[in-house]
């Protein structure tokens, strides 16, 4: 029955719109999850594990959220808040907590990432686990693109600077760098602090295209999601975390066909991925991979 | 041939077939969770659908023109759904949607289909404010709010329950919305709450809480859970000593048939209220409860019959709508034609929106009796 | 210059340095010598920061760094090398050495993220710097080359440098001869001497006695934690105790 | 009411407890947070109930079964997705990666089987006697789950002491560079290993199903998470740490519940274990590393 799908203008624009149409969520999501996989990376570029990065994307995200709603603050600011929020908190619980190392560092921050989670629950003003309804839509592709923008900038800038040496000296051998005479916890504190403002930054964009935030999407999942984001993509540079939250957001959506077996293949595809290319998918093994698929031995081996 | 070569032909043929097929048919999305935690809602809910077109569908479609259901996993996550309800809209084509699973999602969810002037059915978003989304919001589900005081305040009458404990999972916006209800139904009686309990989503360990309350002597536990919960609550309530006498009271998640299932005699005596139960012997009701056990091995469950109801309450509106082949206006005026369906009657008794386009239904006070829900009270 | 004051080390019951007392003063070649398991690291490791002494203190330039950690002893004056050569081996040569001088960059975040003149200007001026370091090791031509490449010595000879660049007066170098040949040894050692004579302090923990004998001015032996001896190596070189405990076994297999 | 929720405490803690054992030990053998361990447990738990119901095995048997299925999914999970990664020089986190894929794929096939509902054990096979001193009920199943959990825990340590092949898994816990210079196996311990520690899980997957009703595909999820925070409370690699690391988290939950507030028991619990690691950097019995040169 065509009467159901008659299209309108020419062919190609329509195609466009409706990709856009379609698809606009989507890549915001693509966005917000750079932002993340972003934000765990400077903590991993300075050898620090942490899993509260998806509970300083719920301060964020609430902090930001609350302050449209109740507040009516302008966007840009209500943003800003929400990066700065995350980060006071980030400085406050860093100071103790980035004394332990590896794992127990880990745990520390999943320890607080579960508080920070059942707070949300049981405060009134983020409506419990009902939730914030009703969050204004504000973020639009550009905002998007900005803020993302301005992150990368900083990387990039960070690489050859005294603070992105710093931190790579202190991921390197984090007591040569102490005998370097850095004060390695100072610094540690700064990356952690920076990762919870750029987590916060993208929980409140992410707030303002989904009109509803709840305390379940900041819990011990989403934070293993956003670990998964960085290592898949390679840590090595800051284009592997990106490469990797771009992978991991798009092969749902493109395996939608596949219906109940999308996340058999998810999980297949993320094995093979850590399997072939083990140090990440933006990684030497993968140029060296590629250079020899041109150079015509064509094999991954 | 290598693998390789037919995984690509059979695929290009899937989807080819597909998109022929696609062509022909009025088109209703479906976005339910059907993997993760939450498909153990969302499974039931896509099974009530299907069951309900493939019957509409024998008996010759709407006024000739077949209806086909798009299925989509929305695996209970919000972005998840947005993503789901844009395809629908934008790429599907699609006449209305029905889901999400979750009023979680149905929040983010909704209003994206409400902006894109497409009718949104849900049929287990319980929340208040769902429907104050937009004119294009419907839903089904069970007014908690308009049965569950009716249960309390019979249960009180017959059983003689001063005093109560609640228990309810506070990180679930289902279940925290029932235990609203039931709070202001419980001050409205008049009882006194000697002690409100929480748990969360996955618990399996109910012993502190139970304990807790067992010492508090209650007269009745009012529990807000869904089904897998409420019966391991009850189970272990009965195994920590407080006895059949006290009676647990609870919302929509107790109405399946796996309370018993997993509670067995423990779950004897457990009150719930809903328009529509298992055994009830209404005609319609016990067809499709014949039909659904004969197609999927397993009892429907309320979320399963009220996706069956919501999808004939569908077809009636469809049946009156004049399609004019305008995608745009074809929407808008089944959204009108919705609005309007009265006095429909499925497998939950008789049925109509109000005016905020929530379901408006006599419920029925229920009890397990031999493993059974029975009708405690019309 | 700097004064151990009857340090003692305890790991878990086990005592491990018992009341070593020395002093180092400016402008010297102080060797530490002892067998393996002497416990020479471990005065080192305390010195540095790393490890805190269970008792005693530690005097540098007329002030009390016992318990401070480990970069605000670097801030004092102190520098170190280690004795399993520990480079930022995924770093260049240069950015090795950068990392030793962090604290000479004065330049604030925000100068970084806008890339203001004032920072561009001062890592202009100290990696030139950076490249004077590498050149007292004769590394040069290798700076911009990753650490992790370059052969043993000369990781060793990267370690001396990044040391220094961060400026001390006073520099610890655990066992720089260890696994060089002859030739590089020589060659180490008026490194050494040249360093020396540019103004910085050395002490010296050292296996091959050719090296001690060759360079150092004053020289402390170790034994089970304990000193028990020090002198001019020549006096050393006498002493029936050290030779007993260390030198006899060293000369005989020698 | 105390005593009665001392009880509780031991029956979830016991069951935590086996359940972190299993996950420490491969730490401390593999070096590896096995994410992969939650749905081990599933499997566990499902291999206990098909062998209940389709083959009528008794309690013990139906655990046995369990504890071969869910040990041999270990092992091809560590052949499939762990070995590959210890060759060489990767990054560190690399195999915890990889067992997310792992869990991944092995929940969506049990979905695609099993369906997302719950199932239980059947009413006759499971003992509901249950017995009372004072004011304290206890079930025989409690007891029973108490007990196989602590025999599993102190067969296991007594395996790790005693025998030969338990003494080439330490010794590869210690160093596995050492350990394979004085002619261990070591690939065959890592092996080994994996089939114990997640025939550890599947044994906690079946008590966990026999007592507290609820077998389903995502079964793994929560206890995973309370698992890691386990495994670092008590001390990473400690088997001693992984069993007081599960009997502190059974006891913080019940009696939060019981004397504070059910609403906070997550954020006690894990705040608990905040400070724990705050005071004691590498959990209740891991060693506190100084730091050398």
């Amino acid at each position: 029955m065509e009467k159901f799908q008659r299209g309108k203008g020419n062919g190609l624009t329509d195609l466009i719109t409706s990709f856009w149409q379609t698809y606009n969520t989507l890549i915001y999501t693509i966005f917000v999850h750079g932002m993340l996989a972003l934000s765990i990376y400077i903590t991993l570029a300075c050898g620090q594990l942490s899993l509260g990065n998806a509970a300083f994307m719920g301060i964020g995200a609430y902090t930001s959220a609350l302050l449209t709603m109740k507040m009516n603050a302008p966007f840009g600011l209500s943003l800003i808040a929400g990066g700065m929020m995350p980060a006071a908190v980030a400085l406050i619980i860093g100071i103790p907590t980035l004394r332990l190392s590896g794992v127990y560092l880990a745990m520390a921050t999943l320890g607080f990432g579960e508080v920070v989670r059942v707070a949300f629950l049981n405060m009134s003003i983020t409506g419990g686990s009902l939730g914030l309804n009703g969050v204004p839509l504000k973020t639009e592709l550009w905002h998007l693109v900005l803020v993302i923008g301005i992150f990368i900038y900083f990387f990039i800038r960070l690489r050859d600077s005294r603070f992105g040496r710093i931190l790579e000296a202190i991921n390197e051998d984090e007591v040569v760098a102490s005998v370097m005479g850095i004060k390695t916890t100072y610094f540690k504190v700064w990356a952690f602090t920076i990762g919870a403002f750029i987590a916060g930054v993208a929980g409140g964009l992410n707030a303002h295209f989904t009109f509803f935030i709840s305390p379940r999407e900041y819990g011990f999942e989403p934070a293993v999601d956003i670990l998964t984001f960085a290592i898949l993509g390679g840590t090595r540079t800051l284009w592997g975390p990106l490469a990797g939250s771009t992978v991991l957001t798009t092969l749902p959506e493109l395996f939608r066909f596949l219906g109940p077996y999308r996340l058999a293949v998810n999980g297949l595809i993320l094995l093979l991925v850590v399997l072939y290319l083990p140090n990440g998918i933006v990684s030497k093994e993968t140029f060296k991979n590629i250079k020899k698929i041109f150079n015509g031995s064509g094999c991954l081996n | 041939m290598r693998l390789s070569d037919k995984i690509m032909i059979l695929s290009l043929i899937f989807i080819f077939t597909a998109s022929v097929s696609l062509a022909a048919d009025i088109k209703i999305g479906v976005a339910e969770a059907l993997t993760g935690p939450i498909a153990k809602y969302g499974v039931p809910i896509k099974n009530g659908f299907t069951l309900a077109v493939e019957e509409i569908n024998a008996a010759g479609g709407i006024n000739g023109n077949k209806i086909k259901l798009i299925i989509e996993d929305e695996q209970g996550k919000k972005e998840e759904a947005i993503n789901v309800f844009k395809k629908f809209i934008f790429r599907d084509k699609v006449l209305a949607i029905f889901g999400p699973t979750l009023s979680n999602s149905a929040f983010a969810a909704d209003p994206v289909a409400n902006a894109g002037r497409t009718v949104v059915f849900g049929t287990s978003n319980t929340a208040e404010g769902i429907t104050a989304i937009g004119p294009y919001v419907f839903r089904n589900s069970v007014a908690e709010a308009d049965i569950l005081p009716r249960v309390v305040s019979i249960a009180k009458k017959k059983l003689g329950i001063k005093k109560v404990a609640i228990m309810y999972g506070n990180d679930d916006s289902f279940t925290k919305s029932g235990y609203d209800v039931f709070k202001k139904a419980v001050e409205a009686e008049n009882l006194q709450v000697v002690a409100t309990e929480t748990f969360s989503k996955g618990d399996i360990d109910f012993s502190a809480q139970i304990t807790k309350i067992k010492g508090l002597n209650p007269d009745a536990i009012i529990c807000s859970a869904l089904v897998e919960e409420a019966a391991n609550i009850i189970l272990q309530a009965r195994k920590l000593g407080i006895p059949a006498s006290i009676h647990f009271i609870g919302g929509n998640g107790f109405n399946s048939s796996k309370l018993s299932e997993i509670a067995g005699k423990a779950a004897e005596g457990a009150i719930s209220g809903s328009p529509w139960f298992l055994d009830d012997t209404n005609k319609k009701n016990q067809s499709f409860v014949k039909a659904y056990r004969k197609k999927f091995s397993s009892d429907p469950d309320q979320f399963a019959a009220q996706a069956y109801d919501a999808l004939y309450i569908m077809a009636e509106a469809i049946k009156k709508v004049k399609f004019t082949g305008d995608l745009e206006k074809d929407r808008t005026s089944l959204r009108d034609e919705l609005a309007k369906v009265k006095n429909f009657s499925g497998v939950g008794g008789k049925f109509s929106f109000n005016e905020n386009r929530d379901a408006e239904q006599k419920g029925r006070v229920l009890i397990v009796k031999d493993k059974k829900f029975t009708i405690f009270s019309e | 210059m700097l004064k151990l004051e009857n340090i003692a080390k305890d790991f878990g019951g086990l005592r491990v340095l018992n009341g070593v007392s020395f002093e180092i003063s400016e402008g010297q070649i102080f060797g530490l010598i002892g067998p393996n398991g002497a416990g020479k690291t471990t005065v080192f490791n305390i010195i540095s920061g790393l490890l805190k002494p269970s008792s005693g203190r530690i005097i540098f330039n007329k002030s009390d760094i016992t318990n401070q950690p480990p970069h605000v002893v670097t801030e004092q004056g102190i520098s170190r090398t280690f004795q399993n050569i520990r480079v930022f081996e995924d770093m260049s040569l240069l950015e090795n050495i950068l990392v030793g001088m962090h604290r000479l960059f004065s330049y604030s975040s925000v100068s970084m993220f806008f890339d203001l003149p004032k920072k561009k200007k001062e890592e202009k001026q100290l990696r030139e710097k950076a490249m004077d370091i590498l050149s007292i090791v004769h590394l040069t031509e290798k700076a911009d080359l990753k650490a992790g490449g370059l052969s043993y010595g000369e990781q060793r000879k990267l370690e001396l440098a990044r040391a220094l660049a961060t400026e001390p007066k006073l520099l610890l170098i655990d066992e720089p001869a260890a696994g060089m040949n002859p030739a590089e040894t020589e060659e180490l050692m008026n490194e050494i001497k040249l360093i020396n004579k540019n103004g910085y302090t050395i002490c010296l923990i050292e296996h091959d006695m050719k090296v001690i004998m060759g360079i150092c001015g004053y020289v402390a032996v170790m034994n089970f934690g304990e000193i028990i001896a020090e002198g001019s190596p020549e006096e050393i070189r006498k002493e029936k105790l050290v030779i007993e405990a260390y030198l006899g076994k060293d000369e005989k297999s020698a | 009411m105390f005593l009665q929720q001392i009880a509780n405490a031991l029956a979830l803690g016991s069951v935590y407890a086996l359940f972190a054992i299993g996950f420490t030990l491969i730490f401390g053998v593999l070096e590896v947070i096995t994410l992969a361990h939650g749905a081990v447990f599933m499997v566990g738990a499902f291999a206990g109930l098909i062998a209940v119901t389709r083959f009528n095995l008794g309690i013990i048997p139906a655990i046995l079964t369990s504890m071969l299925a869910s040990g041999l999914l270990g092992f091809i999970i560590d052949f499939v997705a762990v070995r590959p990664l210890r060759k060489k020089k990767y990054h560190h986190l690399a195999p915890m990666i990889a067992t997310i894929g792992c869990a991944t794929i092995i929940t969506s096939i049990s979905q695609g089987i099993f369906g997302a509902e719950a199932y239980r054990f059947p009413f006759d096979f499971v003992p509901t006697k249950s017995y009372e001193i004072g004011d304290i009920q206890l079930t025989l199943l409690q007891l029973v789950i108490i007990g196989i959990s602590f025999s599993l825990m102190i067969m296991l340590i007594l395996l790790l002491k005693r025998t030969k092949w338990g003494k080439a898994v330490r010794a590869v816990a210690e160093n596995r560079r050492t350990a394979a210079l004085l002619g261990i196996p070591v690939e065959r311990v890592f092996q080994i290993t994996s089939f114990t520690s997640s025939a550890l899980g599947g044994a906690a997957g079946v008590l966990t199903g026999l007592n507290f009703n609820a077998i389903h595909t995502y079964m793994g999820g929560p206890i995973l998470h309370r698992g890691i925070a386990v495994i670092i409370l008590g001390g990473m690699g400690d088997i001693r740490g992984a069993m007081a690391g599960g009997l502190i988290l059974g006891f913080s939950e019940i009696m939060s519940v019981a004397y504070i507030s059910s609403d906070f028991r997550d954020a006690i619990s894990f705040g608990l274990l905040f400070l724990i690691l705050l005071i004691r950097p590498s959990g209740i019995f891991g060693k506190v590393p100084e730091r050398k040169g």
